[in-house]
């Protein structure tokens, strides 16, 4: 009998693989740690982590390579994203370990869930096919949901895990569901061979759009954006800081790499139907999300609401369904990452033992307390704002051009205008931390990789605000 | 022969009905992630279908994998729920409104 | 030749001199100040002089030259430069000498005053910027002396800061004429329009353009151009030289001190609008309208705000009203083109009401700072030289046979009576009459101040004061004798409100009594209580005085021939043959005498001399009457008292009017419906859609989930089943 | 031609922000040496700013001192500086002003004031790189991060609604120009279609656009300039940021931020789109009489002395927008003559140096009154010349300045305004000429109400008189008020190719 | 109409039933059990659509581990019964519309439009000799879905760690065997020899 040899064309994996085998070793590893050796499996998904990034970097690739069938695409944009990828999960765990640790949270189990997650994201962004798009969403919500639920004792944590857990499976099932038309008109599931179906189908076929409409709801819900955003506020909200951080961050980047593989890759000769649906939905999340965010007290919630805005531009670019708007939109992931991580960031470095330092309140005098800290925050909240000369500006410049590239000015001059509300809550903390005299003593109590790597994170969004091109060029290289 | 059709509107009515049920049911969590479990029978029916259509079996595979999923997915669903149920002594879905606005 | 250098000697001569009295008035010291002021106006009175001297006796060819480009705009090229000729000689030279008396004259006025240095600064400065207006070759610059000596006005006028009526006078002059720029600016705008530029040689040369326009102001109306060029510009010239209705700000402008007043509000800043008239005749004579306009209005100045000067008890009020009086005269003579006549007005009235003026703030000097004439009377035997000198000034006021004022305004009524213009003879018959009421006035003045009873000592007796009724004066029964701590009094009655709408009966004591606070001490002569006891002014007082009677009586009967008949502006002054009166007059005149006989043979001198005899039966023979015919005729009295009630019409229609619209536009238009609408009202949309939006957050799955399930079906059936 | 061979714009934004990083940096620990380090700095690049003045060609009008250097080859964006004779004097007025400001705030911040010198000296850095940026996008990057600091300096160190009033400041400004980035973007894409993307403010000159489009174009130019202006009715901003700014900021904000907006409508507005121009002028003009007219009236009733001033600089801006807009009225009235036209734009620019300078010393003399005081309200005042009898002088000074006299600059801009506009319009002329009535009006009232009449309270009657770092300020100030009013003509002189240029380009349709 | 549409159609009646029977039923465990029968249902009408190894799988996998966690649960938390089903009926019209709207979306594109698409004969698969549904899926499972295989490994990994990581807690007070401590214990540990001086009473000599 004779062996049947493929090629799986594993080293483009092999990213995936070394994490997957690095996972299974910390699981080994952290079940024979008692509590005060914790600090391993931390270094652990450290030097994991860096692991990642010397192997995708070692691996990386000039152009698109197919693996396992083409199930597995390994391609430059793929590269730079996973890159991205390790490098946010690194900041955000170092972010978080202090408050894992005062919070007793500090257990193994979260780093692999954070591991497996970060897995997920690199499944999708390497997904070649409508299955492993599927497996590649399903491992980061899962772990997503049992991270949200991961601190036991609190109460808000296991009924906003419960909330995203049913919502996200509908939105799975949604998901599925059009996967499952598309494959019934299409044929296939492989998103190129896709790509040609849709072509030779006609792009306007009904059970195409039929399909493609139930994909936009997984992916909007993904995304967080309206009107499938009502699990973003209370997980934002609910789940325990450092989990809010996590999921505000990497999995932006694998939202934004689901579409792309989706819809530009594998439905882009359906560009005019899921435009119009995305354009519905990117006002309506720059809506909703501008205007409710005005009325939070919780910076987590208003945080939350301001991702749901920023998905609305996020969207934006991808709308436009040129290169230029996935370029976009991807400078436009890649600086809302950043500065998601430095907000969330400023909040655990607040946060001290019994204290959360998520309310709005808590930024009081900021400027007082700690001018440093308050300036990263000011940065942070204008970049976010889209206010130049900070990143968030070249963010929404990049979208805006894509969209009127495509003759939707209207819909630039709409979200512009919703920006300007945005403005408004942005400054209200600015407002708060240097208008405002401080109502408490406390000083910062973070430690120095804390204050140093969040320094760090701010002065990025200056730096790369005064020299966008570092990583505008960046996004132009990947997506030809 | 069954008509694909007539399966994909079984699918469909199955997936309404998952659908309807999620919004009526304000009780009890558990019956949300039966719901659910409906709802991807239905997509379970939509990928059999197609398979059988297509003379493709690449569909039953999406089936398996999804089996494989739901399975996961539900012992992770059950976990919040048992975590939930600590914490608040309640399944009830009205009082999950701790949060809001 | 006269060299540039001369000129800006004449003007910077002042001008360094109020810079080194203004900023180093503290280091020079008071006699330091006024040396130099005095040294800088003596130069450019001197280099006028010169000046004037070369242009007549020499035949030196007129000076139309440029100092720098003030800057150049669209090609239209603005320039500081002097257009010296016979006018602005003559100009110069009268305002410098004026100016000199009234700096000599000050040194005692203003002896007591802390304000010293700054005074004199002002005048110097107020020289200078007269200076600049008369020498002006082009219309931005005139423009700006015609501003800056506004402004000098305003400062002086306000000089005593802390009286509420002093600063409200200043303010209010300095509107009022800001309405007159108003039109003086548009005036100028159209200058530059129709000619391309604002020299006025271009100017002149190129006015053929501006009549060959005409505009379309309101619909369907076409104006010519030249008229509306013309009437805003002589709106200009209403609000300087105070014709009505722009003539409110003179009489309050009487709260400066006295020397200003004579320099200023008399024989200078405000015959400006003359002599821009005048200079602007080449452009005038092409418009007839305007002419009448200039006409009517000047006439009616003369006639109505001379009879107000009848009723009014206040020594430099009255002096006042007579200024706005003979102003409307000159402007008469500007309306029946007898341009000549006008400025031969203004000179002899430049220096005959400066004497009157001076020689009443010498009264006041005299009186203690007393105005109300009502409180003194025989003061000849204690003020001799100021009582013949302000004789002399009465006497060329009312025209008397061969004073200089005589020759001026004879040959003024004559132009009138010759003129055939639209209003002509409404304006005769008002300039006429108000030979009458001068002669009255003016010698009411004189009886009531330096002949009859000696009043002065019955102050307490006195127990109202015509406007100023401040019942604390009265109850304190001191009558008003509110000098040295008195002041308070005089500012409560000002306070409540008086302000400048009402005369105000005193002048200078309540700067004394201010002063007086001021210091924390008492002070010396002015402080004290009792009758006054009256007494000749110091010699640099009756020095100028003196020095003015002279070209009072004299300079007219020596300059009537060459100005206003012979030759001396010729190139200057413009008048197309068919308004040529003085021309028409000239052709019988055969000198000074022969001018005086002609006179003696009209009416008008009688009609002076019966206002002169009236004054005296009133005032000397049975001063019980004037009250009585008051009373007998009280209506019209009150309408003369209250000045035909402009302030209160002003005050209620332009001053509150004003606010009231700003208060209307802030309140409902800013602060209601801009941003309490607009802006506010959006912000609130915004923050009560959040409210509301955010209740779609319901905590509740199954919300959440139908929100999803909507937006499928929508979805669905939007992009679907279309 | 100029000899100056070094990058002399990238060295007059740039120093100055360096030195605002060298002062957070120095922290308020070392203020006392921090003072100098922000005055040295402001000092040396208003040094550096005449060398501006002195190499700058007057017979050209094309950019002078140009850099130019690749920045963001995604958007084709360059790091190019360089001025004509529109930014040129705006840019030495801005280094004029600042070191004036560092002087001012000397002794009376004692609340942060490390960072407060910091914002000053970002913001002057900022304000130069607006006026100078030939890059589009540059310009708005610099145009908006201006706001910043602003908005930091009226946050913190202003009065007590300032939260209010610096938050809409910051949304007014900026609604007005998010807009005009959409614009912006268009017409980079257009210069794409043309064949070589570019955000060059000299292409977008030369892009060909229809009329919509320039309609569409100019209303969002018209959004941003209008509010920055500002321009009746999106005014209402102005007064309150000026209420609660401390003094260095009102100044600041007075004297050249408003000058941006009038800085735009003539190196954008009109330019870019003369078409639309020509359309929408009778908007812009209406805004503007109504500015001059309706403004001075609200200036007219206002208690706050500030908030009076604040409303006259919106009256006196209302002279620049008409100024800038009266040539399509100028052709249409007098058959294509442009004659007018650049006397209408040389008034404009010149009532923004001379408004920069007059609003300028008007706030500092607020200011004064403030530090001793610690009120704006103008009843709280009265007769402060008997105590303050030099500060009277300049207060009195600037009032006529404000109020347009002849020989200070508040007289030129408003002079050739007039002038210009007569030649459109009678009624133009005469709605603008209320300003010498209204102007005077609001101001002198003021000054009657604060400076003249008795002391009137105990307040007033312990004043002191102007210091030496306040009189050197306002003795400045004055200079230049006075110079500028006595001698235009080099201002008139440097712009003048530049304004004819600007003329001829808007009267050529694009059409 | 064959006996295998017939039973089609009855079969997927009865799932639809059954399925209204999840939706509507007060207690949780009927709820359950219509679910198990829902499965039953449809691994019946899988065999019939050809899909027999996932039929078989459908019922082992969900009604014999996933519904008894199911059931599991449900026994485990104490619910009140009663209330369960509070307010059913007040939403029920609104639900029935959902459910309705959504039917009739889904019924107008894939019933009256048929996907757009033409109605093609089924190809079915073809039924050569030896042909089995299980053979064929395995191979693919390990060949051309190797990788999405290892994925599903993985996340099965990741649903026990995240299920242990949720519900497994140390409780205080809990009494556990440690086995290894059991183990490794020493004799010594245990049981401490006591050397004791010996004490002799005088009396004790005696007798």
């Amino acid at each position: 009998m004779e062996a049947v040899v493929t090629n799986f064309g594993m080293q483009a994996a092999a990213a995936e693989i070394f994490l997957l085998t690095a996972i299974c070793v910390i699981l080994l590893v952290d079940v024979f740690l008692d509590d005060s050796k914790r600090w391993l499996t931390y270094g652990l998904t450290m030097v994991t982590l860096a692991g990642c990034a010397f192997v995708t970097w070692h691996y990386s690739v000039d152009s698109r390579v197919t693996a396992f069938d083409g199930m597995f695409i390994a391609d430059p944009m793929g590269d730079v994203l996973k890159l991205f990828t390790y490098g946010t999960v690194a900041v955000s765990l170092l972010y978080s370990r202090e408050y894992l640790q005062r919070h007793g949270l500090f257990r193994g189990e979260f780093f692999i869930l954070a591991l497996v997650a970060m897995l997920g994201v690199m499944v999708m962004v390497s997904a070649g096919s409508l299955l492993t798009v599927y497996l590649g969403v399903e491992l980061l919500s899962l772990s997503l949901y049992a991270m949200v639920a991961f601190d036991r004792d609190s109460g808000v944590a296991a009924e906003s895990a419960m909330k995203y857990f049913v919502l996200g499976a509908i939105a799975s099932g949604c998901l599925l569901y059009g996967f499952s038309i598309l494959y019934g008109v299409a044929g296939t599931l492989q998103l190129d061979e896709l790509a040609v179906a849709v072509r030779e189908v006609g792009a306007g076929n009904l059970g195409l759009i039929f399909g493609l409409t139930f994909v936009i709801v997984g992916i909007a819900f993904k995304f967080g954006a309206v009107p499938f955003h009502m699990w973003v506020p209370d997980v934002y909200h609910g789940a325990p800081t450092p989990v809010t951080l996590f999921i505000g961050s990497a999995p932006k980047i694998a939202s934004f790499v689901l579409a792309i593989r989706v819809l530009a890759e594998g439905l882009d000769a359906m560009v005019a139907s899921w435009q119009h649906m995305l354009i519905a939905i990117a006002v309506a999340s720059m809506i909703v999300g501008n205007v409710v965010a005005i009325a939070q007290t919780n910076l987590k919630r208003m945080l939350a609401y301001s991702t749901i805005s920023h998905v609305g531009f996020i969207l934006l670019g991808i709308l436009a369904g040129t290169t230029d708007g996935y370029r976009a939109s991807m400078f436009y992931t890649l600086t809302y990452v950043i500065m998601s991580v430095g907000s969330f960031g400023m909040i655990l470095l607040l946060s001290r033992e019994g204290f959360e330092g998520d309310q709005l309140e808590d930024f009081k005098g900021l400027a007082r307390k700690s001018p440093w800290f308050a300036a990263v925050m000011m940065m942070l909240m204008f970049s976010t704002a889209g206010v130049p000369p900070f990143v968030g500006f070249w963010a929404k410049l990049a979208v805006l051009g894509a969209v009127v590239n495509v003759g939707l000015s209207w819909l630039a001059a709409v979200s512009v205008l919703l920006s300007v509300v945005a403005a408004y809550y942005y400054l209200r903390i600015i407002k708060l931390m240097y208008f405002d005299e401080p109502s408490d003593t406390y000083s910062i109590e973070a430690g120095g990789t804390l204050r140093a790597v969040l320094s760090a994170n701010g002065v990025a969004v200056l730096a790369l605000g005064i020299f966008p091109s570092v990583l505008l060029d960046l996004c132009a290289r990947v997506l030809p | 022969m069954i008509s694909l059709n007539f399966v994909l509107m079984l699918a469909g009515i199955l997936f309404a009905l998952s659908v309807a049920g999620i919004f009526l049911n304000r009780k009890n969590v558990i019956l949300l992630l039966m719901c659910i479990e409906l709802m991807l029978l239905a997509v379970n029916f939509n990928f059999i279908a197609f398979a059988r259509q297509l003379g493709d079996l690449g569909g039953q595979v999406f089936v398996f994998f999804i089996l494989t999923v739901a399975a996961a997915e539900s012992a992770i669903g059950l976990a919040i729920l048992v975590v939930l149920f600590r914490e608040r002594k309640s399944i009830n879905v009205e009082q999950l409104d701790t949060m809001k606005g | 030749m006269i060299s540039q250098s001369v000129l800006l000697t004449i003007v910077l001569a002042p001008l360094l001199a109020a810079i080194l009295a203004g900023i180093a008035g503290k280091v020079i010291g008071r006699a330091g100040a006024h040396t130099v002021t005095i040294a800088g106006v003596g130069i450019a009175f001197g280099l006028s002089a010169y000046v004037l001297k070369l242009l007549l006796v020499d035949g030196a060819p007129i000076v139309n030259q440029t100092v720098y480009t003030w800057l150049v705009s669209d090609g239209i090229r603005m320039e500081v430069g002097f257009l010296v000729d016979n006018l602005s000689a003559m100009m110069m030279t009268v305002v410098t000498f004026v100016s000199l008396c009234v700096h000599v004259y000050t040194i005692g006025y203003m002896k007591d005053d802390p304000g010293y240095q700054r005074f004199f600064a002002y005048i110097s400065l107020f020289t200078f910027s007269m200076l600049m207006l008369v020498m002006s070759n082009n219309f931005m610059q005139l423009f700006f002396g015609w501003e800056a000596v506004g402004v000098v006005s305003y400062l002086l006028i306000g000089f005593w800061y802390t009286r509420p009526s002093a600063i409200f006078a200043n303010l209010k002059a300095f509107l009022v004429n800001r309405v007159g720029d108003f039109g003086f600016v548009l005036g100028i705008a159209g200058v530059a329009y129709y000619t391309g530029s604002l020299d006025y040689a271009t100017v002149f040369n190129a006015r053929d353009a501006i009549v060959a326009n005409t505009m379309t102001i309101f619909p369907g109306v076409e104006w010519q151009a030249i008229t509306v060029v013309c009437i805003c510009l002589f709106v200009g010239a209403m609000g300087k030289s105070a014709q009505v209705p722009l003539h409110v700000w003179l009489p309050d402008s009487m709260e400066g001190p006295t020397p200003i007043s004579a320099l200023i509000h008399a024989a200078t800043m405000v015959t400006a609008g003359i002599f821009m008239v005048a200079r602007m005749s080449p452009l005038f004579e092409l418009s007839e309208t305007a002419l009448s306009f200039v006409l009517v209005i000047g006439a009616t100045t003369a006639f109505f705000m001379g009879l107000l000067g009848l009723v009014n008890n206040d020594i430099k009020r009255v002096v006042a009203y007579s200024t706005l009086s003979q102003l409307g005269y000159m402007t008469v003579a500007l309306g029946v083109s007898a341009y000549a006549g006008a400025l031969f007005h203004l000179m002899t009235h430049a220096f005959f009401k400066a004497l009157l003026f001076l020689a009443a703030g010498s009264v006041i000097i005299g009186m203690h700072h007393e105005q109300d004439m009502r409180k003194m009377g025989g003061l000849k035997k204690y003020m001799p030289i100021t009582y013949w000198t302000s004789a002399i000034g009465t006497l060329a006021l009312i025209g008397f046979p061969g004073t200089s004022g005589f020759f001026s305004k004879d040959a003024l009524i004559e132009a009138v009576h010759a003129s055939h213009i639209p209003g002509a003879t409404y304006a005769y018959w008002c300039v006429f009459l108000g030979v009458f009421i001068t002669a009255f006035y003016s010698f009411r003045l004189v009886f009531m101040t330096f002949h009859g009873p000696e009043r002065f000592r019955e102050g307490a007796a006195h127990g109202s004061h015509d406007d100023h009724a401040a019942p604390p004066a009265a109850a304190a029964g001191h009558g008003h004798d509110a000098h040295g701590h008195g002041a308070v009094v005089a500012h409560a009655g000002a306070h409540d409100d008086h302000h400048a709408a009402v005369g105000h009966g005193h002048d200078d004591h309540a700067k004394a009594g201010d002063h007086g606070a001021a210091h924390g001490t008492g002070h010396d002569d002015h402080g004290h209580h009792g009758p006054v006891e009256p007494h000749e002014s110091p010699w640099v007082v009756t020095l100028p005085l003196i020095l003015l009677a002279i070209p009072s009586l004299f300079i007219g009967a020596v300059t009537i021939g060459p100005m206003l008949f012979g030759d001396y502006f010729n190139g200057v002054l413009f008048v197309s043959e068919e308004h040529n009166v003085l021309g028409h007059i000239g052709e019988e005149w055969h000198g000074p005498f022969q001018f005086i006989v002609h006179a003696m043979m009209q009416p008008p001198v009688y009609l002076a001399f019966a206002g002169w005899a009236l004054a005296w039966f009133l005032y000397v023979k049975r001063p019980d009457l004037p009250a009585v015919i008051a009373g007998k005729f009280s209506v019209l009295y009150n309408l003369f008292a209250k000045k035909f009630y402009f302030d209160e019409i002003y005050q209620a229609v332009f001053a509150k009017g004003s606010v009231g619209l700003g208060t209307a536009l802030w309140r409902v238009g800013d602060v209601a419906i801009i941003d309490g609408a607009a802006v506010n009202g959006s912000a609130r949309a915004v923050g009560w859609l959040s409210g509301v939006m955010r209740r779609l957050q319901s905590g509740y799955l199954y919300h959440y989930a139908f929100a999803m399930i909507i937006g499928l079906s929508v979805l669905l059936a939007w992009y679907v089943l279309r | 031609m100029s000899t100056i061979t070094w990058p002399i714009l990238s060295v007059l934004m740039w120093l100055p922000i360096a030195g605002g990083v060298a002062m957070i940096l120095l922290g308020d620990k070392s203020i006392a040496l921090g003072r100098w380090v922000a005055l040295i700095t402001t000092a040396v690049t208003f040094g550096i700013s005449t060398l501006l003045w002195t190499n700058f060609d007057t017979t050209t009008a094309a950019m002078q001192f140009v850099e130019e250097r690749t920045w963001i080859p995604f958007f084709n964006s360059y790091y190019a500086l360089g001025v004509d004779g529109f930014a040129m004097p705006l840019i030495v007025l801005t280094a004029f002003i600042t070191p004036l400001v560092v002087i001012a705030g000397w002794s009376v911040i004692d609340k942060r004031p490390a960072q407060y010198y910091a914002a000053f000296l970002i913001l002057e850095g900022l304000m130069i790189g607006v006026f100078s940026a030939l890059d589009a996008l540059l310009f708005y990057v610099l145009w908006e991060a201006m706001l910043i600091p602003m908005f930091i300096i009226i946050g913190i160190w202003g009065g007590p609604r300032r939260v209010y009033a610096t938050i809409k400041f910051f949304l007014y400004t900026f609604l007005g120009s998010v807009l005009m980035l959409v614009s912006l973007i268009y017409m980079y894409l257009q210069t794409c279609d043309a064949g070589q993307c570019s955000y060059a403010i000299a292409e977008f000159q030369r892009l060909p656009l229809g009329l919509n489009e320039q309609l569409f174009i100019f209303v969002a130019f018209l959004a941003a300039f209008a509010v920055k202006v500002p321009m009746w009715p999106v005014h209402t901003w102005l007064p309150d940021a000026h209420v609660e700014a401390p003094t260095g900021g009102s100044v600041i904000l007075a004297a050249i931020m408003l000058k941006m907006g009038g800085y735009g409508f003539l190196r954008f507005s009109l330019p870019i789109t003369p078409d639309a121009s020509d359309t929408l002028d009778w908007l812009v003009i209406s805004l503007s009489l109504i500015g001059v007219v309706y403004i001075g009236f609200v200036a007219l009733v206002q208690n706050d002395m500030k908030k009076l001033i604040a409303y006259s600089s919106i009256a006196h801006m209302g002279f620049v927008t008409l100024g800038s807009f009266l040539t399509f009225e100028l052709m249409r009235v007098n058959s294509g003559d442009t004659t007018g036209a650049a006397m209408g734009i040389d008034g404009a620019m010149v009532q923004m140096i001379s408004h920069g300078l007059i609003s300028g010393a008007m706030f500092f003399c607020v200011g004064v009154l403030y530090d001793r005081v610690h009120s704006r309200e103008i009843s709280a005042y009265g007769g402060v010349v008997n105590t303050m009898p030099i500060f009277a002088a300049f207060m009195v000074l600037f009032g006529m300045a404000n109020s347009g006299l002849p020989a200070t600059s508040g007289f030129v801009g408003e002079f050739l305004v007039i002038l210009a506009s007569f030649r459109a319009d009678f009624w133009y002329a005469f709605l603008a000429g209320l300003t010498l009535i209204l102007g005077a009006a609001y101001t002198l009232w003021l000054v009657k109400r604060v400076v003249f009449g008795p002391v009137a309270n105990h307040h007033v009657a312990e004043l002191t008189d102007v210091n030496g770092r306040e009189l050197l300020v306002l003795g400045v100030l004055a200079l230049a008020v006075l110079g500028l009013g006595l001698w235009p003509a080099p201002l008139l002189d440097v712009m003048r190719p530049t304004v004819e240029n600007l003329v001829q380009q808007i009267t050529v349709s694009k059409l | 109409m064959s006996i295998t549409e017939i039973l089609f159609y009855a079969f997927s009646g009865v799932l639809l039933v059954s399925a209204v029977g999840v939706i509507t039923a007060r207690n949780p465990v009927h709820a359950a059990l219509f679910l198990v029968f829902s499965f039953f249902n449809s691994a019946v009408l899988w065999m019939l659509l050809e899909a027999e190894f996932l039929a078989i799988v459908l019922v082992l996998v969900y009604v014999g581990a996933v519904m008894v966690l199911f059931l599991f649960v449900v026994m485990m938390l104490d619910i009140n019964v009663a209330q369960v089903k509070e307010g059913f009926t007040r939403y029920a019209p609104l639900g029935i519309l959902i459910a309705l709207i959504v039917v009739a979306e889904i019924g107008s594109v894939v019933w009256v439009k048929s996907l757009g698409q033409e109605v093609t004969p089924v190809t079915a698969i073809a039924a050569e000799p030896g042909y089995s549904n299980t053979g064929a899926l395995g191979e693919l499972l390990y060949t051309k879905y190797l990788y999405p295989f290892e994925l599903a490994a993985v996340i099965l990994l990741l649903a026990i760690v995240a299920a242990i990581v949720l519900t497994m807690r140390k409780r205080a007070g809990l009494k556990q065997q440690d086995i290894g401590a059991q183990v490794s214990v020493r004799a010594q540990d245990r049981v401490r020899i006591v050397k004791m001086p010996p004490v002799i009473e005088a009396g004790e000599k005696q007798s």
